[in-house]
């Protein structure tokens, strides 16, 4: 989402923080998701007055009573319906929305396709630990088919969903992905997220060190994140790996992996373009995974120009009030009434 | 002008019956007498009613869409128990309706349907119209309405097809004249609905309309019309409104009253749909309307809403309220403003879609978990709906509570004349904003009303965090004990405390006596008329018709004691009648009727009747 | 969804109707639906004791009164869940789900998404008439920015949902299209959507005569029908027109309308491969609308060898019942209990 | 073997509490104390409690998480009001408890964690353990856990961290030794779940216990020792069962009984998330568990099963019940079985998720719109939620309905011993199955039980169709009025009618007198212990532990009317005291506690006794 910017309050991480503990587990990703955001407000030029974070029911959905904005700690899978409350009401405030792979994607993953294709100026983050945290445990919509948990004891077996394809299938009009493993990343995200016009939805890879420890290890950790993740940038080729000698490639609709060098160059590569009108580029990068391909790491879609729901609605409410307030007097009496005399 | 000839017989009031297919535009004869009525001068009250199927098979049972109303020169509380006049357009309006009416009532006949196929369609094996003993039951009216209408538009350009479906129109015109209706306001509403957009429909419907009128006239069984006198009303400027009607207008009005904008979110169901029609249309007036994808979304873009300081309001009916409940107990427990309308339909669940029924009344007390009592109101006719949606946001504003109000398919889709009041002199409405001076505490409250006050996102220096755990009045996540019972005593004690700001009890009748009637909600006409009429005839009878459920007025156990007995007329099971039991410990009598179907007057009477002597 | 086949019981048409009389308005696309529903059923050698029939609210949702099968008219949005247990319970069962737009796109999306991505073997026909017939004419979600209805006087300020794109973004394994106005059509993809094993998501578009009369007009009406709509069949090239002399050609990612003759032949098309692997061909297809393409009608993705839930959860069971049956009291007296003495 | 010395004080009963941070095993330690006073023979009752976090913040309050029991060699119907041992892991847990140890109470404290950063986090300015008056005031035993432990593990292979984390098992030890319990039970566990997979952490902890055991016997302060022994028990087979555990194997045996699959199908939520898990397990018996996408879709899966012949169930808590009431109203009008158990925990809203609290009940009756009465059961004590989960499959089966039954965290998450039934000896359950060789009526009732018959699709010739709409006994949908009327009565009649079914009303104490005491749910043993003692000196106090909510007992009015007053202690502002008022008109005295916790048998003995004499 983007907002109005007002002239600059000079703040920082710290006035963003609450007198409250921190009540995450130690070694929660949840900590340094907090401490992006919290680095990353202070930059946007916005009044802390102006900030609404608002989230549902999990581990991750407390964050808004670390914040020091506005916040509001709703119902399991509800918060995309009370931002978007918020936001209709007073289209001038930012709006954070927190949410679980639980409680966005099981419980409330309706909510959010709405609120995707409403394309509210809202910015949402998904913490992604493919597991129910506050629970204790039970395997969420993202664990991987096979998935051992306290619900699951001889392994999941619903095909998990994928939080990109689906807001690509929503048609967002912001997607990304980012990792609780790096900061500057994270707040570049955010910032990318915040600079968007419509609903931003971020899935951010997080670690819950009680109940799914490592999940994401092959992918983000430090030895292996060199050649499993693929960072974007755009008007960029596809490249990634430790010597940033390999690529990826367009057969016919199918993307391959390919090692620059034996008669393959850059030029050969997929260029990094989130803002081709169809979707099909961002399904693709979507669809790429662990361990046959790298995993995207950055904004796989951005569509400008598409009308957000509050200022379609809002210019609906000007247009009819341009011609003057309603009266009330004459509302009620309506073109049918008839006088009683004396 | 057609001039009404004078040969009229001088009646207080009347009932009248239109039925015919779904397609046959009875619910547009209906208002159209109605609004022709109340243009003469008459109080009136309106019964629609139609199928759950938007155009069932043509000619069915299952097809068949009603419209009833009475209209009189005295106070007319009901759309009547039964019909003096009954319109049928085909065989299965016949068979629907017939019992309904009394011998030697008029029955008007479109004899052109009662053909082979449609008697079979509405399960006929003969054709009553054939019978003799049917014959001489009732004062029939056979018209050929088809081909009269076709012949009366021979003129026009329309197609043959189009000609035949004017003859509502002929009906109407037709019984303008047997009650002596004025044409005007059908004739004006022709020019505004068509006169743009389609002239050959509003030329050929008014042709329609007065060739029904000037064949009563000329036609030998029409003889006997009737004169409905004006009903001495209040002086005043009146319109006829329906229940859904005025609640959109008493929420809007509230809304200038607060100084908050209106945001209404809805998701479309039958009865409650028109509110979110008719809120869609208020733009002009501020008003921002969200259609949101279902009723706990509704609920949750409501409560956003409310936080960011809007005045908030969702309505729906029976099975959108049980989705909305869980947002309800974190509104109440948020202690935010918010107005929750249930317009009741025949449950459990799909139930009865287009019937009435009152039977959600123990779901709006209690349907959430955890100690969570609401204040919850009722509005009690069609106009009622409009100081109820009022007196939900003064409560709602005064006490930062969601309110529940509740109304019913009866009163959202019948109509009464209004006194339409000047706004400039409706009370305005507090709001408790927090003090931007003062180190903003969430949930201090006000010693008096026990109300927490509102900091609006956007406001500097009063950044804070609400939700759903409990909390300290820091807003605080608290999981002490002591402060859990408090916190959970304090919201039960606010809303307890709202009784003191009601209006004192109105007592139809004597304040003390044989029976006491209680009522809530939609069957205020029906008690009313039953009391007063047993009061007339000297039964020592009186009334209260509750506005507030929850809490209920602090003086009710008192009256209720000053009677020997109590009765509870309700269209469910009994449910403020176990309210009431458990509150005053009073053997309250519960007369209950589920059947899709307002009471009538003389089943009440006839059931108080048991009750007296 | 695809069902053991039991022997031929020669069941027809007339064997699905029930004596109830079908209530929807004349001339309501419904009929068609239905019609073409009986006659595949009777051609599928499936017993009619074996069909269940679920749907929600909605007049598309009345569906089950008037099929001489097992029936369960349940309540707004949530045929999916009754479905599902219905076929998790009794996998032997024949399943047809059907909902309308509002019903399964607007408040029931939620389970939509989890029935499509969990791949039951349940057949889904969403009938979009763009528009809520029941409740008598408010905008649906897929109703078209600027619709004017009841619920939006000056025109709908969201953007609708596309039902292909979100079930692809649910990675549904079997996407299909067909209008009421083909019975051919919808008779062959009823078929497909059956012999598909896992969840087989069907748009119908639906006429409603009454509150939105030939929204479909410009795509399926007999004038345009050979313009406007590209009809799909696995291994051919995109071609339509009445002439067959237009198709469609990828350009990078974008596909683009093209007359063949001009220098472009047939194999310069893309050839319909319902079947590859990712879904990024699909998600093309989804996206190819009015105006500026045809319309595609037929299978747009069909993925095999998906596990169903239901076979995945009862080889859990069997698997676990292997090794004999549990013994109740064992499993009472559990690994820690004790003895007290008379 | 260690062997106890045979310094012993014999006790009738004792309570330990044991208390720390979330992450520091007291949950274990406390089952494990459980475990071994079982295996001794006594009877016991286990209160865990922690916080709705996963881990808060080492060291603060929110995270202190604790464990109480009792056992005694006389029942033991509760966890017991006070501790008379308390042991802390740290300050905050010694903040969070030492208000509930009674003066000269044994006071084991953890000292090296009573450093100036925990202090300073539990918000202690001071020291508490250098003040000399608090020093005095208890039996304190200051052990430096950490260092004891360590020393004790010095030979192992652990990494120091992983040693320190031993020391719940030291401490526990230590306890063992004070209250002569055997050590075999915890030996044992550490092989079960450590022998295997992490042999030297098995290793590590038997040290660690052992080591705390022998420092009882070397510590100058530790000498006095108790005694406590066995209960007399009715001879059996015994095993400790938490309500969760109970109301798992009741479903699965009902099942086994009634020849019907277990389908469940539930959302994971706090505290019913264990009934979910439990069942996920019991594949070799057939159960089919299904981990829906949220409540609504669990419900839904839960009704498709059931009309598909499988024995549905769901369990959940309050957020969950709220959103399944519209389900609820569509099962209750298709008449389809089905088993929906609330597991309460604190609310309104999120509440206090991790606290128990009886406030669901008027939502269990009244949640959904329409008149929609259904069967409401209450589990009493973990094990009873064996019995109650089977009889709540038998009602659903033989009346063709949904029950709702209700269990709280109190009973979820405690325990007691329970004397295992015989499965043979259990009796069989009935299902309500239509005849194949009849023509198939959907709504033609049983005329005994007003039973529907249940048709399974697969069944040839049976096909039919079922839905939410009101409908005829043919199961066509029917708007008529008197059909609706009539088919909400019958539904009514048939809830009403299974109180044919119970057992007479169980009276504790005689059958007349001062006071009746009502209960229902989790405080049974609570109640039962006040009413115990008070009746042993002399007091006319009786009471009546409600299983059943709705329909209540028919002779319920009977005995309440033998007695001069009636009171109801409930864990909620007073909502089954208000059920029985409406019903039976009696001024019956509501006592409510909302604080998250069960009440104190010394807190009720206190009211109780204001109503005495
Ligand atoms: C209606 C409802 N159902 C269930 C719950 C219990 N619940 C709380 S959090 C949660 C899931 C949390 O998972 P996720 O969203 O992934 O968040 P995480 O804890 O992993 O950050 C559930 C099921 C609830 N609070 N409300
Ligand atoms: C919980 C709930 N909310 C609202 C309704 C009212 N309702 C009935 S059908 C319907 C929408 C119907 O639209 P759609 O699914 O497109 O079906 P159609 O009638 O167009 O076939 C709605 C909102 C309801 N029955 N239940
Ligand atoms: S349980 Fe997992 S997600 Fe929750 S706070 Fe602990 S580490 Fe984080
Ligand atoms: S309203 Fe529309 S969708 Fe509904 S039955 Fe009529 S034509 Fe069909
Ligand atoms: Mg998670
Ligand atoms: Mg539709």
């Amino acid at each position: 989402m983007s907002t109005t910017i007002t002239e600059g309050t000079a703040l920082n991480k710290k006035d963003f923080a609450t007198p409250n503990d921190v009540r995450w587990c130690p070694g929660c990703g949840d900590y340094a998701i907090l401490n992006a955001v919290q680095r990353t407000l202070p930059e946007l030029g916005i009044p802390r007055e102006k900030f609404v974070v608002v989230s549902g029911i999990g581990c991750s959905s407390r964050f808004p009573y670390y914040m020091n904005t506005y916040g509001f700690h709703t119902i399991h899978g509800r918060a995309p319906t009370v931002a978007t409350g918020v936001k209709v009401s007073n289209p001038d405030l930012s709006v954070w929305m927190i949410t679980g792979d639980g409680d966005g994607l099981s419980i409330g993953a309706n909510h959010l396709l709405h609120l995707l294709r409403r394309n509210l100026d809202i910015n949402v983050l998904l913490f992604n630990n493919r597991i129910y945290g506050l629970t204790k445990g039970q395997y969420s919509p993202t664990s991987e088919v096979g998935k051992k948990t306290k619900s699951t004891p001889l392994g999941s077996v619903d095909h998990p969903i994928n939080p990109l394809l689906f807001a690509l299938g929503s048609e967002a009009t912001f997607v990304a992905r980012t990792s609780d493993t790096d900061m500057k990343h994270m707040v570049e995200t955010f910032k990318a997220a915040q600079s968007h016009k419509g609903t931003s939805f971020v899935e951010v890879f997080q670690n819950c060190v009680i109940f799914n420890d490592k999940t994401f290890g092959p992918v983000t950790s430090r030895d292996s994140k060199d050649d499993q993740v693929l960072v974007l940038e755009e008007g960029q080729p596809l490249v990634f790996g430790a010597n940033k000698d390999k690529g990826i490639r367009l057969n016919g609709l199918e993307p391959e992996v390919v090692t620059i060098g034996d008669g393959v160059t850059e030029k050969d590569l997929l260029i990094h373009q989130p803002k081709s009108a169809n979707s099909a580029y961002a399904n693709l990068l979507a669809q790429m995974s662990y361990p046959s391909f790298p995993t995207p790491m950055g904004v796989m879609r951005q569509l400008d120009g598409r009308e957000t729901y509050e200022d379609a609605l809002c210019q609906q409410v000007s247009l009819a009030q341009s011609k003057g307030d309603g009266n009330l007097q004459e509302l009620l009496t309506g073109r049918n009434s008839w006088v009683v005399e004396d | 002008m057609i001039q009404p000839n004078d040969s009229f017989e001088e009646i207080e009031s009347a009932v009248v019956r239109f039925a015919g297919d779904s397609g046959d535009g009875m619910q547009t004869v209906g208002e159209r007498f109605t609004d022709s009525s109340a243009f003469a001068g008459n109080d009136i009250a309106t019964l629609p009613d139609f199928p759950a199927e938007i155009r069932a098979p043509a000619g069915t049972l299952a097809g068949v869409s009603g419209f009833q109303l009475q209209f009189g020169s005295r106070e007319i509380l009901t759309p009547g128990d039964v019909p003096d006049a009954l319109v049928v357009m085909n065989p299965a309006a016949l068979k629907a309706n017939i019992e309904d009416l009394p011998e030697g009532g008029m029955l008007v006949v479109n004899v052109d349907s009662f053909k082979k196929i449609n008697l079979a369609k509405a399960g006929y094996d003969t054709n009553p119209l054939e019978d003799e003993e049917f014959r001489k039951k009732y004062h029939l009216i056979e018209l050929d309405l088809t081909g009269l209408t076709k012949e009366a538009l021979a003129e026009t350009s329309l197609k043959p097809s189009d000609k035949a479906r004017c003859k509502n129109f002929f009906a109407l015109g037709f019984m303008y004249f047997v009650y002596g209706r004025p044409l005007e306001p059908t004739l004006k509403f022709f020019d505004d609905k068509w006169a743009k957009r389609l002239p050959e429909l509003a030329e050929a419907n008014s042709l329609a309309l007065k060739a029904g009128y000037n064949l009563g006239d000329t036609l030998e069984t029409a003889r006997n019309r009737y004169q409905v006198s004006k009903v001495a009303a209040q002086p005043g400027v009146y319109r006829k409104i329906s229940g859904n009607e005025a609640l959109v207008y008493g929420l809007v009005v509230a809304s200038k009253k607060a100084n908050r904008d209106l945001l209404y979110s809805g998701y479309p169901i039958t009865p409650a749909s028109p509110v979110l029609e008719g809120l869609s249309q208020l733009k002009k007036y501020g008003v921002k309307s969200v259609q949101a994808e279902d009723e706990i979304a509704a609920m949750g873009v409501a409560l956003g809403a409310s936080f960011a300081g809007a005045l908030s309001v969702c309505a729906t009916s029976g099975p959108g309220m049980c989705l909305k409940s869980e947002f309800i107990g974190l509104a109440s427990i948020t202690e935010l403003p918010l107005i929750i309308c249930n317009v009741q339909r025949g449950g459990p669940s799909t139930g009865l879609p287009t019937k009435t029924e009152q039977s959600d009344l123990l779901q709006a007390l209690f349907s959430r978990h955890g100690d969570c009592p609401l204040p919850v109101l009722a509005a009690h006719s069609p106009s009622d709906c409009f100081d109820c949606g009022m007196e939900a946001v003064r409560i709602a504003l005064t006490y930062m509570t969601p309110v529940i109000l509740l109304s019913d398919l009866y009163l959202a889709n019948g109509s009464e004349p209004w006194r339409i009041p000047n706004v400039v002199d409706l009370p305005g409405i507090e709001n408790s904003f927090a003090n931007e001076d003062e180190e903003y505490v969430i949930y201090r409250r006000d010693p008096e009303t026990l109300a927490r006050t509102q900091a609006i996102p956007g406001q500097v220096g009063l950044e804070h965090r609400i939700g759903g755990l409990e909390k300290g009045e820091d807003g605080g996540v608290s999981y002490d004990p002591e402060n859990h019972e408090e916190m959970t005593r304090l919201r039960a004690d606010k809303i307890a405390g709202i009784s003191k700001s009601f209006d004192p009890i109105e007592i139809r009748g004597e304040s003390e006596g044989d029976l006491l009637v209680i009522g809530w909600g939609g069957t205020y006409g029906a008690i009313s008329s039953a009391v007063g009429n047993l009061r007339d005839e000297g039964f020592s009878v009186s009334s209260v018709h509750l506005r507030y459920v929850n809490p209920l007025p602090d003086e009710l156990g008192d009256v209720m004691s000053r009677f020997k007995k109590v009765i509870v007329p309700e269209l469910n099971l009994g449910q403020l009648a176990m309210i009431l039991r458990a509150k005053y410990l009073i053997d309250v009598i519960s007369y209950g009727k589920v059947q899709g179907k307002p009471f009538k007057v003389s089943e009440l009477r006839e059931k108080f009747l048991e009750h007296v002597n």
